[in-house]
């Protein structure tokens, strides 16, 4: 085994550790409570999963073929910027359509700032809203 | 071997968007599902990086890179859909 | 509390530079791997999207304050254009000239009518789909 | 900063240009910025600003830092998921940053969100104050606020 | 080089994108799309003659030569269609400047009417089935335009029928086109014809075919007609016209080159499935003629009856059928145009659209109603009008045929056609009016221009059918006798 | 491979259709973005999968997969989304017009 | 050259006649229009002594040569009769107009459809080209058409008129396709030519059909029973059409045609039993008719259907001959022809002359219903004359002509049974029995139409001007009709000679033409037929007497029961039930129209495929199947099905988006890079859309729809889904030929580029991409224009 086949190896047992952590963490989306912990499965181990695929096929491209992927390299980076973003962004539209925290959760300081006691829902939310008094 | 572990990894990452798709389907709330299909999208890149390896081809790294950029701006839409209703605003309320 | 999209536009500033970068070299790239002049004008007129979607119509107006269904009638023109220009030099509809030039720095370049057909293509891309989008956003 | 790296693309192509070679590609590229990279470390000192380079290292530093949370942040969602019951009290809890600026904000924003067990939900208006949905808040309250004055000067060496 | 074939098709596409930069200069715009489509039909008029001294033309673009390019082919067939069409896309246009308003005008009508006229030129010159389906397209989403411009509650949901059926007719042409692609591996219409005659066509054969008759069908309002009525009489009145004269009319020309050119070998099936969805469409649109109250159904079902008719005469497939249906092919878009002008004028008229709310009119606009009366006849097939001979030569080859059920059909549709028009005729045109002269609104001087120039056409159709003869005689024989088209095409093998 | 999409075909023109034959405009028009992805593998599948190499005459020497149909699908693809957007825009105002976006409630233009 | 003369100077004055019209103000233009048939008439005559020599002017002018269409004139002893009564009937009916009809009327149209009628007319009875025959008989209906609508204010004259249109158009199409079908036996549209060759016309299978389908015609426009239901509905036109062309001229067009027809025809037993069955039924229907009337003028025109029968039954009478061919014993049937001819002539005299009367009645005292008319005969003693003259002719009374072609047909009917082919042995007898007893009831309306109106009481309180004799001008015409009538009777020898006799050569051309004269003479012994006339007045006086008795025979025909009620409720029925029909399915719902498409579209392709039993399916040249492509096709189904049963909007968008990013995964492993990156791009443009959209669209809701319907869709998709599948599988087995893209490999060096697809798209295809392009560019510009031009505000919605 030279030294080609050996990182050839690691790149594909970092695509398989990434195959591995995706499936997990998309089961975490299917186990955790509610929206947000949920998110918290995909902007971190989804990331991880998809960072740890690319980089191995990175790895696995420069080291058979020579052959050095900008596209990967930026596909990477891109992923690496926006998955947090994405992350972020979701919650906030789901806390801001009122999306409830999981039974259970502890303290909610962003509630009181937010919406205050009102009570009204904003008009374009209506097919949440259904969804969350057929929960209630 | 390679290429079974390959599979395998592809095996495991369809399995994974199976899996989300049950979240897709079943929400149950809107972002539930933004998040669901996002994180689809994102195992769709890496799987098309393994298919790359095992076509050993790098005509789909473009496809890496767009599936990316896809996945968040749809997630940007659809969090602002969800948000506030409209994606695009005529002007910003800020 | 009003929203604050602070982190939306500072990552956006940054990532639409990656995805405008990318739309031009898709389009160059056309020619000996995937790309082309639509696939370049659907990621430009997406990165033009994305600037929708963080922004608002007002302000990306001010920074573009291009007519887009111009652009997109100026690229059909480009794209019809050069399949007409054929007609003048007594060779089918359509025929393509091309030829290989030896450019200091790029080398043996291929350089083609082609490449104006596909931005014509790219043009009335970006052009159409920024019209669609602005036209649904705007109507009332 | 960045005209020196300007100028270490144009040393690069300068390189490239002479050496005049009709097979010259990538690798003869990447030989012209290595010495666009000495040449300007020897002179940076005329510009009386920082080496260009001694930033990027303070960013890949940066880069690292982001790794190695995103790293632990998965992996502990992945115990969280693979615990047989959940035991977990999420919640939002806020934190104020004293980093200004909107490239700060976001940075900071973005590894917090890959730190683990939290994710940046609101920004106030004036941005210093950041609304956090924590997976768990008494944990999250601890190594939260533990990591979060690190990232904050991570950021600001790059950026001041 | 024969570059001249393409000109139909790109000429009206650059004026259309030039128009777009000259919005707001509606006298100009005016100008410039009546010249587009005058010039057109200049150019179909020399192609047609030049076709006639060196037969069959083709323009491979780029060079690329049949069957890896695509082609335009102008054959007598396609060439008369496509004169036929844009002679009367310009009297449209006519009738459009005084009568569609500057709403519309502003709002890219006469791009939408080119770009229509390009996608129906392309349809009739395209040597390739691929290209067939964009240009299709092209055409499609101009009309789809068009039929909701306006914004009119009942148009709007019309149209929205209009453009889902459609779409799923695109698809079903898509399913046609990958199964064709399939089983012969090309596109070129030349040479799918070539590779059915080398293996017959066998079942798998006629079942894409088939497919392609039901795709066809759809657009030519063919038996799968309902979306027509509905969408004919939602959008305005030039709109209308231009739909009945030139929609169907692209799919009725896809039938004809689909079965007498690529897949004519299996007629026991096909042209007996095509007679028999002829006498049904026929029998249907009667009804649906006989039962109307509205004009503008009645009109609509009368397109029905029309497109029935011509059909018969590819079910019949001989080539004295062929130019019979080439003859009738033309009359009817001269006579439907018309005949939509004129039920629209008649609604704007009265503001009524039950016939039996509409009185008197020929005393207050007498050559608007004689005009309506020599369609009328045209359109019943009475001679010397420009329906009777293509009637007569449809009728002759199929009693020669023994096609005696479709003849009985067709001859008796021409009755009811005559029946429920004169029904119009004679409750609206006739009888006592109330409007005084002074208080009738006035027919706009270039709408009545295009009326009397078509039933000039109309007139000179039917007594100048000699002039033609040879054009249409021409285009039978080449639908007869597929090998001349392929040859031209292909080169002799 | 080629049979199971074509199956995968049939299935989803089979939901398709499903959805077309409902009576909402939304569904309806779901009906035919499902529709065209059908026709879309539809066609490759009539090409061949699998049966050679990227058509990319820079990676590798052949042969080369079917790439007519890749071509095909292209302009259908696009012409398809220009379609679905328009009938998109067409939908909204019919609805905002109409007040109904149930096609069973909407009524014809038969006359009476 | 007079031929085509006589048939262009109507049209061309027609033509003039609006434009001469307007600066004609002063003067009745029916002076001017009086010219033409003048004109024509005389130079006719002068014809008269060479076409009875035998001879006959054709001469051909081509229209549509390439499909054997010409313009053939020809001008024999048949036509001549027909032309001459068309001008001469023409110039009385004319000069009677010009007093029957005020400055008021808007008679540049009817002098404008007055000649066009004519001119149709001449060039009906001219052409000896059919198609060429067939398009002036359809513009004699049109003609016909608008002069009965003259007055179309009157809800009366605008049915009326429709009627006529549409039976006699109908007619005129079946005729059509009999000419056509005669066309296909013989090849010619000529009538000379295909009389040239009966014999091989006859033996053709078509032959019966191409007879009847001519036959049609000719009864439609001859108003045999049953389609004469048009002609008493006619009436609403002025009275001088109902006299020129509804009694003399237009109505005798069939006639024309089948005397013109029978030397091909004529031999054959149907031939001989349809024209002359039709006409006996025609006879005695009318005649039967005419008595139940009030109004005059329906009372004519019955009479005037019963006339028609009557030539039509000698025509078919003399057929008989043709069956027989030329011999001593056969020449007795000729003379039906003859009396035939005679006829024509004679009921164009006396009919003519009779709607004069009436017209000049209805005129002078505003009414026709014989109810109300009386004791005209001292008023209006000019005018009792005509009516009497007309009427007893009418009737076969002598010294009149109808007497002598009267008693000629009764001869015709009693010489038939001598026929022993034809099985006339056996029926025959009807042709003498129900001839009489037509006579019969054409004594008693004859004397109706005298008695009722000149004698009895004079009732003025009902008549609505007081009456006075007409001025003279109108008088002229019927005078000279009546004279006519007279002459006739005292000197018809002249006009079998000169006349009739051409005719007969023109009916039986291989008959010698000195055999077919036949001597007229008004004595010729106390004949069965004689007996038979005698037998008539008797019975007839006796009948009219017991009238106000046996009227109530009529009341067994109810209302309900007429042939016009079940004409109109044949329309009606077919008008409702066909909207019924039309409703039924065209009920303006999508998802029907949607059904029937789909169910056409499986019925006849998988109903094809199956029965052909084209299915082949064998998966071994598939390409091999990875674990992760299944998961992926399940994930697909899943997706799929998952989009059948979603409940929000957004659900649905993003399973769609799940397919579309699927589907570009596949693309990823079939090896397509720019579907890849297109799918996805446009796949998400696409989701982008959809929720921009929403902010306009509702959610969904529930589909409340019945589970039977629930399934029939289901089946109905499942069968669409099968169908593209089964011929898809088949599809996939099909490798007879190599692709044409094989060619396309070589892109590098043909064009330069190294992606083949792109390539294609922008080269090898890029005609495709150019109109892609376009499309995309008319969506995008639809688009903005559909969302920016909106319905204007208080607009009218003409629908609502
Ligand atoms: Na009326
Ligand atoms: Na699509």
């Amino acid at each position: 085994m030279n030294v080609s086949q050996i990182v050839e190896w690691v790149a594909v047992l970092m695509i398989l550790f990434g195959a591995i952590i995706s499936v997990v963490s998309a089961f975490g989306m299917i186990r955790l409570p509610d929206v947000y912990t949920r998110s918290h499965a995909a902007t971190k181990s989804a990331t991880l999963s998809v960072l740890a695929c690319l980089s191995g096929a990175f790895i696995y491209f420069w080291s058979h073929d020579g052959y050095v992927s900008i596209r990967l390299i930026l596909g990477i980076i891109f992923v690496f910027i926006t998955a947090p973003v994405a992350g972020h962004l979701v919650c906030r539209a789901a806390y801001r359509s009122r999306v409830p925290l999981a039974e259970g959760s502890g303290e909610d300081l962003l509630k009181p700032v937010l919406f205050g006691d009102e009570t009204t829902v904003s008009e374009h939310s209506e097919e949440l809203s259904i969804k969350l008094e057929k929960k209630e | 071997m390679i290429e079974k572990i390959l599979l395998i990894s592809l095996v495991l990452f369809m399995i994974a968007i199976a899996l989300l798709l049950y979240r897709v389907i079943v929400g149950p709330s809107m972002p539930d599902r933004a998040i669901g299909l996002d994180t689809i999208g994102v195992n769709l890149v890496s799987s098309i990086a393994i298919v790359s390896i095992l076509l050993n081809t790098k005509a789909f790294l473009e496809a890496i890179l767009i599936l990316g950029i896809l996945a968040f701006i749809g997630t940007i839409a659809f969090s602002k859909y969800i948000e506030r209703g409209v994606i695009v605003e005529r002007k910003s309320n800020r | 509390m009003k929203i604050n999209d602070v982190i939306l536009r500072t990552v956006v500033k940054a990532v639409v530079f990656i995805i405008l970068t990318l739309g031009v070299y898709l389009f160059f790239a056309g020619h000996n791997a995937p790309g082309g002049g639509f696939i370049g004008g659907l990621v430009l007129g997406s990165a033009v999207v994305l600037l929708y979607l963080t922004y608002d119509i007002e302000t990306v107006h001010k920074g573009m304050p291009f007519d887009f269904k111009k652009v997109a009638a100026f690229g059909v023109l480009l794209a019809t254009g050069t399949a007409v220009v054929s007609i003048f030099f007594d060779v089918p509809f359509l025929t393509q000239a091309d030829r290989y030039f030896n450019f200091p720095l790029l080398g043996e370049t291929h350089l083609s009518t082609v490449m104006i057909f596909e931005a014509g293509v790219a043009l009335t891309v970006i052009g159409t789909l920024v019209t669609i989008i602005l036209s649904i956003s705007e109507d009332e | 900063m960045f005209g020196q790296f300007i100028l270490n693309l144009f040393i690069a192509t300068l390189w490239f240009l002479l050496k005049d070679d009709p097979t010259a590609g990538f690798p003869t590229f990447v030989a012209g910025f290595l010495v666009g990279i000495f040449i300007l470390y020897a002179m940076h000192r005329f510009f009386g600003t920082q080496f260009y380079l001694r930033r990027v290292i303070k960013v890949f530093k940066l880069m690292m830092l982001f790794i190695r949370e995103l790293t632990l942040s998965s992996f502990a969602v992945i115990h969280q998921v693979m615990t047989p019951k959940l035991k977990i009290t999420p919640g939002i809890i806020t934190y104020r940053t004293e980093l200004r600026g909107d490239w700060e904000i976001t940075v900071l924003a973005i590894l917090l969100t890959l730190t683990p067990g939290s994710v940046v939900m609101e920004v106030t208006e004036n941005g210093d104050m950041f609304y956090i949905h924590a997976m768990d808040i008494e944990e999250s309250k601890e190594t939260l606020l533990r990591s979060i004055g690190k990232f904050e000067r991570a950021i600001m060496e790059v950026t001041r | 080089m024969n570059n001249i074939i393409v000109l139909p098709l790109i000429i009206p596409i650059v004026t259309a994108i030039f128009l777009v930069f000259l919005r707001h200069h509606i006298r100009l715009q005016r100008i410039v799309s009546l010249v587009t489509v005058v010039a057109i039909s200049v150019i179909a008029f020399i192609l047609l003659l030049e076709v006639q001294a060196n037969g069959i033309m083709k323009i491979d673009f780029s060079g690329w030569l049949p069957p890896f390019g695509i082609l335009f082919v102008a054959d007598s067939f396609s060439i008369i269609l496509v004169l036929t069409a844009n002679i009367i896309t310009a009297i449209c246009l006519i009738y459009a400047f005084s009568t569609i308003g500057e709403r519309h005008e502003r709002m890219y009508f006469y791009p939408f009417v080119l770009f229509l006229i390009a996608g129906v030129n392309g349809s009739f010159l395209t040597g390739d089935i691929f290209n067939l389906f964009v240009c299709f397209e092209v055409m499609l989403l101009a009309s789809y335009v068009l039929v909701a411009l306006g914004g009119e509650k009942f148009q709007l949901r019309e149209s929205l029928k209009y453009v889902l059926i459609n779409v799923v007719a695109s698809w079903m042409f898509l399913v046609a086109l990958a199964y064709l692609y399939g089983t012969l591996k090309t596109l070129n219409m030349a040479h799918i014809a070539v590779r059915v005659a080398e293996v017959g066509q066998d079942p798998v054969l006629t079942t894409v075919a088939i497919l392609f008759l039901i795709v066809f069908s759809l657009k030519a309002g063919l038996l799968l007609f309902f979306w027509l009525p509905g969408s004919y009489s939602a959008p305005p009145t030039v709109v209308q016209a231009l739909f009945a004269a030139l929609l169907t009319k692209v799919g009725i020309y896809a039938l004809f080159r689909t079965f007498t050119l690529m897949f004519p070998l299996n007629t026991d099936v096909t042209h007996t499935l095509i007679g028999v969805m002829a006498g049904i469409t026929i029998v249907l649109g009667c009804l649906g003629a006989l039962s109307g109250h509205d004009v503008r159904t009645i009109a609509a079902y009368n397109v029905i009856i029309g497109v029935g008719f011509i059909m018969i005469g590819l079910a019949v497939g001989t080539e004295q059928a062929f130019a019979g249906a080439i003859y009738y092919l033309i009359h009817d878009m001269f006579a439907k145009a018309l005949l939509f002008l004129i039920v629209g004028t008649m609604v704007y008229l009265t503001g009524e659209i039950i016939i039996k709310n509409m009185n008197g009119l020929i005393r207050n606009y007498p050559l608007f109603g004689w005009i309506y009366f020599i369609v009328m006849c045209a359109l019943a097939g009475i001679p010397p009008l420009s329906g009777f001979i293509g009637k007569v030569l449809i009728g002759q080859q199929a009693v020669e045929g023994g096609f005696y059920v479709l003849l009985a059909i067709g001859f008796g549709s021409s009755v009811i056609v005559l029946y429920s028009l004169l029904r119009i005729f004679l409750a609206a045109f006739f009888g006592e009016t109330s409007v005084s002269e002074e208080d009738k609104k006035p027919i706009p001087k270039a709408a009545m221009a295009s009326f009397v120039m078509l039933a000039l056409c109309i007139i000179a159709l039917g007594l100048g059918a000699e002039g033609i003869a040879i054009y249409v005689e021409d285009a039978a024989r080449t639908l007869a006798n597929p090998a001349i088209y392929i040859e031209a095409i292909l080169g002799a093998k | 491979m080629e049979s199971l999409i074509v199956i995968l075909v049939g299935i989803l023109v089979a939901v398709a259709t499903y959805l077309i034959l409902s009576r909402t405009v939304i569904r309806v028009i779901l009906g035919t973005a499902v529709l065209s992805h059908a026709v879309h593998l539809l066609i490759l599948s009539v090409g061949g999968l699998k049966k050679g190499a990227v058509p990319l005459l820079s990676q590798s020497d052949g042969p080369y997969t079917d790439a007519l149909p890749q071509a095909l699908i292209l302009t259908a693809i696009v012409i398809s989304f220009a379609v679905t957007a328009f009938v998109l825009v067409l939908a909204y105002r019919m609805y905002s017009t109409n007040g109904t976006d149930d096609f069973s409630k909407l009524g014809g233009s038969s006359d009476e | 050259m007079i031929v085509e003369l006589a048939i262009l100077l109507p049209f061309i004055m027609a033509a003039a006649i609006p434009f001469i019209y307007k600066h004609l103000k002063k003067v009745h233009i029916g002076w001017l229009v009086l010219t033409i048939p003048v004109v024509l008439f005389s130079i006719l005559t002068t014809y008269i002594p060479r076409i009875a020599d035998g001879q006959t002017f054709t001469k051909t002018y081509e229209w549509i040569p390439s499909f054997n269409i010409s313009f053939t004139t020809y001008l024999d002893g048949l036509s001549m009769i027909l032309s001459l009564l068309i001008t001469g009937v023409g110039s009385l009916v004319i000069l009677y107009s010009i007093f029957y009809l005020s400055t008021k009327e808007s008679l540049h149209h009817f002098y404008c459809y007055l000649l066009l009628f004519m001119g149709a007319m001449l060039g009906v009875v001219f052409s000896d080209h059919l198609m060429v025959l067939y398009a002036f008989w359809e513009l004699t209906s049109v003609s016909s058409f608008l002069l009965i609508a003259f007055w179309h204010h009157r809800k009366a004259s605008r049915a009326g008129a429709r009627k006529a249109m549409t039976i006699t158009v109908t007619g005129g199409v079946a005729m059509l396709a009999g000419f056509l079908t005669l066309y296909t036996i013989a090849g010619t549209f000529s009538i000379r030519e295909l009389i040239a060759n009966v014999d091989m016309i006859q033996e053709h299978a078509l032959f019966i059909p191409a007879m009847l389908l001519v036959l049609l015609g000719a009864f439609t426009k001859s108003a045999q029973f049953p389609f004469h239901i048009w002609l008493p509905d006619a009436m609403e036109a002025p009275t001088p059409v109902s006299a020129y062309l509804h009694s003399a001229t237009m109505v005798k067009a069939g006639i024309y045609l089948v005397a013109r027809m029978s030397p091909v025809f004529g031999g054959h037993e149907v031939w001989f039993w349809t024209v002359a069955g039709v006409g006996i039924i025609t006879l005695f229907w009318g005649s039967f008719n005419a008595v139940r009337q009030f109004d005059l003028k329906a009372l004519l025109a019955y009479s005037t259907v019963s006339q028609l029968g009557l030539i039509m039954s000698l025509f078919g009478l003399g057929s008989a001959a043709h069956a027989l061919g030329y011999s001593q014993e056969s020449l007795i049937y000729t003379q039906a022809t003859f009396a035939a001819l005679f006829h024509l002539i004679n009921h164009s005299t006396f009919k003519g002359a009779l709607f004069m009367m009436v017209g000049i009645v209805d005129h002078e005292v505003g009414t026709r219903d014989i109810r109300r008319l009386g004791g005209l005969m001292a008023l209006m003693p000019f005018t009792f004359t005509i009516a009497v003259i007309g009427s007893m002719s009418m009737a076969g009374l002598p010294p009149f002509n109808g007497f002598l072609s009267k008693e000629m047909f009764f001869k015709a009917t009693v010489d038939i049974l001598q026929l022993n082919i034809f099985s006339v042995e056996s029926f025959g007898f009807i042709f003498p029995v129900v001839a009489w007893t037509a006579s019969v009831f054409t004594f008693v309306y004859c004397v109706i139409i005298v008695g009722r109106t000149f004698f009895g009481k004079l009732q003025p309180d009902r008549l609505e001007k007081p009456p006075h004799e007409a001025p003279i001008g109108m008088l002229i015409s019927p005078f000279v009709l009546v004279a006519f009538v007279i002459g006739i009777f005292f000197f018809p020898n002249i006009l079998g000679h000169y006349i009739l006799a051409p005719a007969m050569q023109s009916i039986y051309p291989t008959f010698p033409a000195d055999e077919l004269t036949m001597k007229i003479s008004a004595l010729h012994g106390l004949s069965t037929e004689l007996l038979m006339t005698i037998g008539v007045i008797i019975i007839g006086v006796l009948l009219y007497r017991s009238l106000p008795k046996w009227r109530a025979v009529y009341q067994l025909f109810s209302q309900k029961y007429t042939l016009n009620a079940y004409y109109e409720r044949i329309i009606g029925f077919s008008e409702s039930k066909s909207g019924w029909f039309t409703r039924l399915y065209m009920n303006g719902n999508l998802t029907y129209y949607f059904i029937y498409i789909y169910v056409i579209f499986v019925s006849i392709v998988a109903g094809y495929f199956v029965l052909s039993d084209a299915f082949v399916w064998s998966p071994a040249n598939d390409s091999a199947v990875e674990y992760y492509e299944l998961i992926l096709l399940f994930i697909m189904v899943f997706a799929a099905v998952a989009l059948l049963f979603a409940k929000g909007r957004i659900t649905t968008v993003l399973l769609n988006g799940v397919l579309g990013y699927s589907v570009a995964f596949f693309f990823v492993v079939f090896r397509a890079p720019d579907l890849a990156l297109t799918q996805l791009v446009v796949e998400s443009v696409t989701t982008a859309l959809f929720l921009l959209c929403f902010k306009f669209l509702p959610d969904l809701t529930k589909e409340n729809v019945s589970r039977a319907v629930k399934f029939s869709k289901a089946t109905i998709s499942i069968f669409v889904g099968a169908t593209v599948t089964l011929v898809g599988l088949t599809v996939l087995h099909y490798e007879k030929f190599e692709p044409i893209s094989a060619y396309f490999e070589d892109s590098y060096n043909l064009a330069g580029g190294k992606n083949i697809v792109n390539t294609i798209l922008g080269d090898f295809r890029a005609f495709d991409t150019m109109l892609e392009v376009v499309v995309l560019f008319i969506a995008g510009l639809g688009i903005y224009s559909l969302i920016k031009l909106k319905a204007k505000k208080g607009e009218s919605d003409i629908e609502n």
